[in-house]
């Protein structure tokens, strides 16, 4: 049935500067300065060495369920390296290196996957929210944040993460619309790494791209290579830029893969093939940037060691931390403590002893605690 | 002094609101050129301009998801939800995020946003315009639940919750928006949140009620007064959580008896909490188990039923000389 | 900075083949029968004299509020009239006149928006979805039943109806995700009757189109002449056939006009322009369906009095209906009735007097009952 | 006979029903190839195939709307939501819907549908991992609300739950799914949805609990017994909603006194219903308030400090032991 066609024909377009092969497309080759290659390439390094010590950690008991980075590390810095301090950065639960890149210090997210509460506190100037766990539903704070700046005609933009299986969610689509129709400066930035848990991203989608999904707002959408760092900058760059300028959202699709496990819970083997895993493992963006670094003469001397003691240091301070005293869970519920609630504080402190916390930061695992099925050492 | 009936005391309260504090604003579907289903919001985007009074897209999970964003930023959102019962839709942005940003963030942030919902039936209206859903808001720690009974109450509390730092959730009963005028003086007026009144004085048993059904016990009061003779406290309670327990236990203390009177299905709804409080404060006082009259434990009704759902004078008398006579 | 474009380019087409002027695209024109345009006619006629008297009935109080259907007759009897009566409609609550096509007895839906819920059962052979309140809730169980009847081996194909405002919520999305992955037999079709109470279509999505929404979920969206009662049957046509076929789902989207108030609690004048209704009044789909069977002279003698008296008699029927017996609140809550619940209809069963519905069928507005809105008279 | 720990018998359940009847299918996220997060689902997918055990998209709304549709066409679909934390953004499908079609339709449609998830405290989680909902579900009509204690009471109820006309909540202890290991019989058992079981008798006080709070009832009952010499009844009440009202009542007309334990939150609680139920039904057996031990009003605290909020022997000890002294 011949039909009249819509203007525009829409269209979405794929972006990869250095490929996995080393490859690299010097006419889009952004231009970063040497200290910026630098420190980018530190912060992944950091990210990668902290989450390996992380995993440890939980296995130990030492810290709660937490979900690696791993593999991810370009797609996360690429994009966070544009924003400014007074930007804002709105995170979901694996944005690791992204969060320590803001200024998160190491510590205060291991007492965060310790369970103290206390490790989700931004600091008073920081412009980030803390991580949220319920999948998708920090995109509207983010669509919210860059409605008020712009309310207040501050010069701010947004940046909010989430992953392949958020965009199935209804709060993904009521953001992004709102976005649309609001037209404020928030960037999109979705961590595709094929899988949600055990689901691959073609049980997630009948979408062959997920960047094709800003169509459905009137956005623009673009898909680019996750693992490669100078794309996923050089994308981050133009959209952030763009948002900046008063030219409204964008939403970017880094096609990446979560070499790890999904969280410290969870057995991958279950679901997907040492094969795939292998594949990937192929086009590790650590490898890739850093080989790029090496021709460029950039790698510094021993940074893996000064990398792994600013780790060390910064776990020693966490096995510091004092037990949490569970008074102060009345703290922070309101404004003021109504009277109940003022009751129930009071009959906790004078209840004899004091409970004190089974699970600090520095306890092992209880016997008795029961074993999350993760907590089972996994191949990878 | 201007005689008002509650839509426009509620219009007031946030045309006053507003001039008071540009952080203000409001959002929410057909809240702007048409001023609100129900014209609470009328006029305010032609006064404040339509980014300060914002018609939303049809997506309530975004209206409090931006909101909290909003908010996170030092804006005091205003949201309006058009019926109560489409506030399940926005759930878990109201318990995920509203009532727990203070707590996650250890204080950095607190939300202060309002959310506005008409509830409650009496409006001859389809499904999911004349539920009665406080409960689920009084059980989530972090939430404060308010719900005005008359025109002036109503503007008071509305300038109170939005003062507030916290997340409030402020129900109106649709079927008081136009039921009575009241006196309303000019300058804005502050009810603190969190406190019950004792609406009339007694001693022969304590009638609890809230929303449109505290006129359902004032007039219950009445026949109880002229038929029976006896002097019924009826407390307007305004505030569902944090309960005012205080007050409902001193004035059982006195009276030895207390009915609760609602909207909403009785089992697992706030009569429940509020006969546990008073069997809390006042056991030794008490003289007769509390009674709860309430809508039944059945899901809408349709509005030719609605009569014989909610509790009405007759129930209410019924169950206050029962209680009496026990 | 130049991409690597993804293919497919994505289109989105728009089809009309019997335009508001009357002129025809006759390589399009459908092949219907006459009798087929005959009951078509009769139909849209129906649903539009039916609307009028309640907008009547709702004013004098016989009858609480309700969404009349005026303006959007082709819309919903061009896709509807493709269902066979074991195909399952889901409507949302706008679609009076493809709900009597369906079967449902002008009388039941009265006695439904009149507050009684026996109006709100679908006989026990009807494949009809009672009438959904909350907007884009209803989408999910469209899919959900069709995946049940692939699931059962059934030729059944679903057809679920929405409004443009439902394209906004979490719902929508959800549902059409899930319908392309698991390529079910559904059709999506969207009223998108420009406005959403008093939003306008542009402020409530940023998307030039809601067709092209289809392309998020990897779903072939249309754009039809949602006026145009052969162009609507055709793009029904289609994607009900290829719904059958096992092809998937589909997103039409009818670009029509709301004409009358969005309920009878509403007051357009507040917020749209008589300028535009009066040019929207000149693309009536009503008018333009006479006017192409005028032509084929299939226009019956004395039809709008055939369809008057069908509309009379079922008001009498629908006056007759005796008030509603409270006691019968309890009779479809759970299959058995639990010991507290029959407790509570016993105490209503012993009240003396039973409590009389204050608000029977033929009851005139309860003089202290608030006064919606929209009850005061508006202009159209 | 078979020793199985909660995540076996549930898993049994499953295959069970599923065999039994082919429009039984099984919903959620993970389901399938991964068996669940907590393996609850493991194997099923291998024995019944894809279409029938379905991994679905990231979306609770659409789980529970497809559900709905589903059980519309006459399918028995059983749902999982991976935490109950994650099921408010599907509440408006549970509550607008699954509670609703059946009264809606006038018993033209059902809704035979499981809503399973994996709910409370004592696995180290992070927020929206550890919290208890059932209060949210046991105030709407038209649903049942179920919790289990054990592997072997789980299992029957499961089965029960999914031959079940109507809907059911259901939700699973984490804290239980590896704790005990039962002996469960091979063929599959059914245990009625809406009846308490007395899981101790006694005669000084009612102690009432369920869920994961059974095992802290029973061990603070033990104390009691070891420590005082008082004989306390414990009941599981299994069911949450309907309120099997009768099987408390006579015990506290025969106790004379009552505790209830809950990990949810205090105010507007489970507990205040299960207190005014008791309450009404024997008032004048009531030598005591009923205490609640339960969690405090506050939102998610940080499993650090999850020890010192949910409640524990000591605390239902405590508030034991002041009502009996009362
Ligand atoms: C609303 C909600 N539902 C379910 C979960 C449980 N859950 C945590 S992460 C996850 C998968 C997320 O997948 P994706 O969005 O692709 O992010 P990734 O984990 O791959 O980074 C699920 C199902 C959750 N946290 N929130
Ligand atoms: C979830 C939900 N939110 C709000 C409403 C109130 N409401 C009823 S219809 C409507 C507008 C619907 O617009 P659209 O989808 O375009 O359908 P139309 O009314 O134009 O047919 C609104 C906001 C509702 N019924 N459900
Ligand atoms: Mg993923
Ligand atoms: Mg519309």
């Amino acid at each position: 049935m011949p039909r009249i066609a819509v203007e525009p024909r829409f269209q979405v377009e794929y972006l990869s500067i250095l490929d996995s092969d080393g490859n690299l497309d010097t006419a889009l080759e952004p231009k970063l300065a040497d200290n910026e290659l630098k420190s980018l390439y530190r912060a992944m390094l950091l990210g990668r060495r902290l989450d390996e010590r992380m995993v440890r950690l939980q296995r130990q008991g030492r810290i709660g369920t937490f979900a690696p980075t791993k593999g991810q590390e370009a797609a996360q810095m690429g994009s966070i390296f544009t924003l400014r301090p007074t930007d804002w950065m709105v995170p979901s639960f694996r944005e690791t290196a992204a969060m320590i890149w803001r200024g998160w210090p190491i510590e205060k997210l291991l007492r965060f996957f310790a369970g103290h509460l206390e490790g989700g506190q931004p600091e008073p100037d920081q412009h980030d929210l803390p991580i949220t766990i319920p999948v998708a539903t920090q995109l509207p704070h983010a669509v919210g944040l860059a409605y008020a700046a712009q309310y207040r005609g501050d010069d701010v933009v947004v940046m909010a993460y989430f992953g392949d299986g958020a965009t199935s969610e209804g709060d993904f689509h009521e953001a992004l619309n709102f976005a649309g129709v609001w037209h404020v400066p928030v960037v999109f930035v979705c961590q595709n790494n094929q899988w949600a848990i055990s689901v691959p991203l073609k049980k997630q989608t009948h979408s062959r791209t997920i960047a094709q999904k800003a169509l459905a707002y009137g956005l623009p959408g673009l898909q680019v290579d996750g693992n490669d760092m100078l794309a996923v900058y050089a994308a981050a760059r133009e959209a952030v830029d763009r948002a900046r300028a008063g030219d409204g959202p964008t939403l970017i699709e880094c096609v990446t893969y979560r070499l790890g496990v999904h969280t410290t819970a969870d057995d991958p083997t279950k679901y997907r093939s040492d094969a795939e895993v292998a594949m990937w493992e192929q086009k590790d963006p650590l490898t890739r940037f850093k080989a790029y670094l090496e021709k460029r003469n950039l790698l510094a001397e021993g940074l893996e060691q000064h990398v792994d003691e600013e780790i060390a240091e910064a776990i020693r301070r966490f096995e510091a931390t004092p037990p949490p005293d569970p008074l102060t869970m009345f703290d922070h519920v309101y404004a003021e403590l109504p009277s109940d609630l003022a009751a129930q504080r009071d009959a906790m402190a004078a209840s004899d002893p004091v409970v004190p916390a089974r699970e600090g930061a520095t306890a092992p695992t209880q016997p008795g605690a029961t074993p999350m099925r993760g907590q089972r050492l996994t191949r990878r | 002094m201007a005689k008002l009936n509650m839509v426009k005391a509620l219009n007031q309260a946030l045309f006053q609101e507003m001039e008071r504090d540009g952080d203000v604003l409001v959002l929410g579907e057909d809240v702007g050129v048409d001023g609100g289903v129900f014209r609470v919001t009328d006029d305010l985007q032609r006064k404040f301009g339509s980014q300060r009074v914002i018609d939303s897209p049809l997506a309530e999970a975004a209206i409090i998801g931006t909101a909290v964003g909003m908010a996170l930023y030092g804006l005091k959102p205003v949201c309006e939800i058009q019926f109560s019962g489409f506030a399940f839709q926005c759930f878990h942005q109201i318990e995920n995020h509203c009532a727990r940003y203070r707590m996650r963030s250890q204080g950095r942030f607190h939300i202060p946003i309002v959310i506005r919902m008409p509830y409650g039936g009496g409006v001859r209206a389809l499904e999911h315009h004349s539920e009665s859903e406080e409960q689920f808001y009084a059980h989530i720690p972090g939430l404060k639940m308010v719900v005005p009974s008359g025109p002036r109450n109503a503007r008071a509390l509305l300038a109170a919750a939005i003062r507030d730092p916290d997340p409030v959730i402020f129900f109106e009963a649709k079927s008081l928006y136009h039921a009575a005028k009241e006196e309303v003086p000019d300058e804005s007026e502050v009810m603190p949140i969190g406190r019950a009144q004792v609406a009339r004085e007694g001693d022969a048993l304590t009638l609890i009620g809230y929303g449109a059904m505290l006129r359902v016990a004032l007039e219950a009061a009445d026949v109880l007064r002229d038929e029976d003779g006896v002097a019924v406290e009826v407390i307007d309670l305004l505030t569902i959580s944090p309960l005012d327990r205080e007050t409902l236990v001193a004035s059982v203390r006195k009276t030895g008896r207390a009915v609760v009177v609602h909207e909403a299905p009785k089992s697992f709804g706030p009569g429940a909490e509020i006969a546990a409080s008073i069997m809390d404060g006042a056991f030794l006082s008490l003289e007769a188990p509390i009674r709860r009259v309430t809508a039944h434990d059945v899901p809408f009704v349709g509005f030719a039923r609605e009569k014989a759902n909610v509790p009405d004078v007759p129930r209410v008398v019924a169950a206050v000389r029962e209680t009496l006579a026990f």
